[in-house]
């Protein structure tokens, strides 16, 4: 055991277990600041896999923007505050059994992949640049239209959300 | 020198962990935090592939990381739209219980 | 690579332990003599008035909103920006309109009034 | 003559050797010399703050006609040793009802976010941290991890000013950091590298040269992180509770301040490094302290601008703060970055390669989108409703204008 795989470990432990409490927490908003240590543990996961620019991207745009999104809308709907009502629904059995099974079908059905096992060797350093993955994106025989599809879905995503959320009458009063 | 198998099992345990949150949690936006778990894994999994394809060729290889963007994109875009809906819904019903809303119910 | 992480790492626990150390420190040094009306929730002088949580206007979502979409242009223009010197005027090209839908984007947000403080 | 040139090599040299010759195994010794080094990076950066509130007291002192502190010591310099015995004196009060893990991790995480900074900037040639490779995005990262104790103190301290003041200056952050982040596009796009060190070497010629505007783009968009006047509406004393770390006491309360000043010194370590070349200078490269030296005079002007600015101008108010990111500053900042991307390219395309034939076009672009960005600001202005003085008698506070008089 290598102290890099301790580490991993241990950074693995961390986020299972906050993940958990995502799921379980009582308060919503304890479930939002757990998920934020998810985050940041996936975000070192990322590290170890040398994937460095999307390591830091996960906690500029996870952590700096989306966790605290979520906040927001949190405060916005106050009954959610207080404790109220079973925080799971009925069916709650059902849906254990469900991610159980899902994850007991994932692994066996990954454990007879042949590279299942395969070590993930450190790679050379220069060899994982963002300037690969930005020629790539701009490319017109690689990703370039996924790159110009992304901006669409983005400000989509911003009209749609900005058309829903905001209250006409609340805006035509002013 | 991390076997991928590591990566690959805590990526399906988070995805489990979320597929959970999703089905059993009654408050929308519970649910919403269960579906970015769920798209963390996605992402652990897919840079974990492209780290893998990296070390077997020389060539820089990109797609994974090209994936792995596009993610982060319908990730946020997904959170954008979703906790708008439960505002907005919250404003009319005063409610974002997941149960409760049964609207379109016949 | 993965040796700047380590040194990253452990500045990061250096730099959380260091604070909290001094915190403790100073909270054994402290005196502690907490009574019920020192202890009160501050409400400038006068008794708490509702719950700690009051609601929040809509402005605060819709201003996370679009730093959130703005946020996640950046995960593609930092590679198109690093890859810049590399690539030609139809890269810019593409660039550009990338920016300007997204400046549309922003234009929708400032035309509907989203982008007011009411 | 090795030490005089390069002493902090020099001596993280020696410490390699000793620790080696202890018969440590690589590993080890290169986690201890780690952990070595980055202690005392991240100490010697809270004890730099002693010193900046020293200097800032007495310069805020100076402009408004004051001495500042001139009784403890020369020049008062011992007064921040005082205030500091006195504070880790004071009882921490903590409001029943509080949250107890955000409300006692947010002032730790807002100081230690700021320092994480120290880690990746480039001190001199060989005087640094880290060269990490995405060093820019990783100062824009922990950038959110200041947000998120900002959001952790607003709603661990169980109180509705707390969480309003929270709030408000989430919204200010989040709005600054949008012309932050395309403006550091800028700099990322000329040098061609995310990592700080590496763009330190890009600047044969500074990159506030190259474009002034987003320089001053970003140093808006930078004091407005760092809270400073006229954006200084998240701890307005004068004007709201006190905003998000009204609950706090003792050290507690102090490290938000110790986090606030830390903070403004480390934007004008950062604007130093990416658009005022850094550690550059003449003879830098083979005598890295005089880099060390040239890197501390360029932080100290930004530094001082920081402070003279913070020291003179009036606080704007929130709207105008959101509407001056929001429809001038981000604008202008995805304006100014099409436009150089498309003329460099073009002007590339047909063969102009020098630096020097560029530099000029360069200019005039920044030169005329701060005309527009001028123009529209200034038609706001003439646009914007005023609110109608009246001419009659305003109320003095006079002891006879007060209808309720001492007996």
């Amino acid at each position: 055991m290598t102290s890099l795989q301790i580490v991993f470990l241990i950074i693995a432990a961390v986020t299972l277990a906050s993940a958990v409490m995502v799921v379980t927490a009582r308060r919503l908003m304890h479930a939002a600041l757990w998920l934020i240590l998810t985050l940041l543990g996936v975000a070192a996961v990322f590290a170890t896999l040398q994937a460095n620019f999307f390591a830091v991207v996960q906690v500029l745009v996870y952590i700096g923007a989306i966790a605290i999104l979520i906040i927001f809308a949190i405060m916005m709907t106050r009954e959610v505050m207080s404790v109220t009502g079973p925080r799971l629904n009925r069916g709650w059995g059902w849906a254990a059994a469900a991610a159980a099974g899902g994850l007991a079908g994932l692994v066996a059905v990954l454990s007879t992949w042949q590279g299942f096992q395969t070590v993930l060797e450190p790679l050379p350093s220069g060899s994982v640049g963002v300037g690969a993955l930005g020629e790539a994106f701009l490319d017109p025989n690689r990703f370039a239209v996924p790159f110009e599809v992304a901006s669409v879905l983005l400000v989509a995503a911003m009209v749609g959300a900005i058309y829903i959320a905001v209250d006409r009458k609340v805006v035509e009063e002013q | 020198m991390i076997p991928l198998s590591w990566y690959l099992m805590l990526a399906a345990a988070l995805f489990a962990i979320g597929l959970f949150g999703v089905l059993a949690r009654r408050n929308a936006v519970a649910v919403l935090l269960g579906i970015e778990l769920m798209l963390n894994a996605v992402n652990i999994n897919l840079l974990a592939f492209w780290h893998r394809s990296q070390q077997l060729s020389a060539e820089p290889h990109v797609t994974g990381l090209v994936f792995a963007a596009i993610v982060f994109a319908v990730a946020a875009a997904e959170t954008a739209v979703a906790l708008a809906l439960i505002i907005s819904v919250y404003r009319r019903r005063d409610t974002v219980v997941v149960d409760e809303l049964d609207l379109l119910r016949g | 690579m993965l040796e700047q992480w380590m040194y990253i790492g452990i500045f990061m626990v250096v730099a959380m332990m260091l604070p909290s150390i001094a915190i403790i420190i100073a909270g054994l040094l402290s005196p502690r003599r907490p009574n019920p009306i020192k202890n009160s929730t501050y409400e400038c002088g006068i008794e708490t008035v509702g719950p700690g949580w009051p609601q929040f206007r809509v402005q605060y979502y819709i201003f996370g909103l679009v730093f959130l979409i703005f946020d996640v242009e950046t995960v593609f223009l930092f590679p198109w920006a690093v890859a810049y010197n590399r690539l030609g005027l139809f890269a810019a090209v593409e660039a550009a309109l990338f920016i300007a839908i997204l400046a549309g984007g922003l234009i929708y947000a400032w035309k509907k009034g989203a982008l007011r403080w009411l | 003559m090795d030490f005089l040139k390069d002493p902090v090599t020099f001596l993280a040299n020696q410490l390699v050797l000793w620790l080696t010759g202890l018969g440590l195994p690589e590993g080890v010794v290169r986690f201890l010399s780690f952990s070595i080094g980055a202690a005392i990076l991240a100490t010697s950066s809270l004890l730099f703050v002693i010193f900046l509130i020293w200097f800032e007291r007495k310069l805020i002192g100076r402009v408004q006609d004051r001495l500042g502190p001139n009784r403890l010591g020369p020049f008062g310099l011992f007064q921040p040793f005082a205030d500091m015995l006195k504070i880790f004196t004071k009882e921490y009060v903590t409001p029943s009802g509080v949250d107890p893990v955000p409300y006692n991790l947010a002032p730790v995480l807002a100081v230690s976010s700021v320092m994480a900074i120290w880690a990746v900037i480039p001190f001199a040639n060989t005087i640094y941290g880290v060269d990490l490779d995405v060093g820019v995005v990783f100062v824009l990262a922990v950038g959110g991890l200041a947000q998120l104790g900002i959001i952790l103190a607003g709603w661990g301290s169980n109180n509705k000013y707390a969480l309003l003041g929270g709030f408000r200056a989430l919204a200010q952050l989040l709005s600054y950091e949008i012309p932050m982040v395309i403006t550091l596009l800028i700099p990322v796009m000329l040098a061609g590298t995310l990592s700080l060190t590496g763009m330190v070497t890009a600047q044969d010629v500074p990159f506030v040269a190259v474009a002034p505007l987003a320089a001053l783009i970003f140093f808006i968009a930078n004091l407005a992180e760092v809270s400073r006047a006229p954006f200084d509406l998240p701890e307005a004393d004068s004007e709201i509770v006190a905003g998000f770390n009204i609950e706090y006491s003792g050290l507690k309360f102090g490290f938000f301040y110790v986090a606030e000043f830390l903070h403004g010194f480390t934007s004008a370590l950062l604007f130093a490094t990416v658009f005022l070349g850094g550690w550059r200078g003449p003879l830098a490269e083979e005598i890295p302290i005089l880099g060390f030296i040239y890197f501390a005079i360029k932080t100290s002007l930004v530094y001082l601008t920081i402070l003279l600015v913070d020291a003179t101008v009036p606080r704007f108010r929130i709207d105008q703060l959101l509407n001056f990111s929001w429809k001038l500053l981000t604008p202008l900042a995805l304006a100014l970055l099409v436009a150089m991307a498309l003329v460099d390219r073009a002007m590339v395309g047909m063969g102009v390669e020098s630096i020097w034939i560029r530099l000029p076009v360069f200019l005039a672009l920044n030169a005329g989108l701060f005309a527009a960005g001028a123009y529209f600001l200034d038609r706001a202005r003439r646009r914007a409703p005023r609110p109608v003085v009246s001419g009659g008698p305003r109320p003095v506070a006079r002891p006879e204008n007060f209808t309720m008089q001492p007996k």
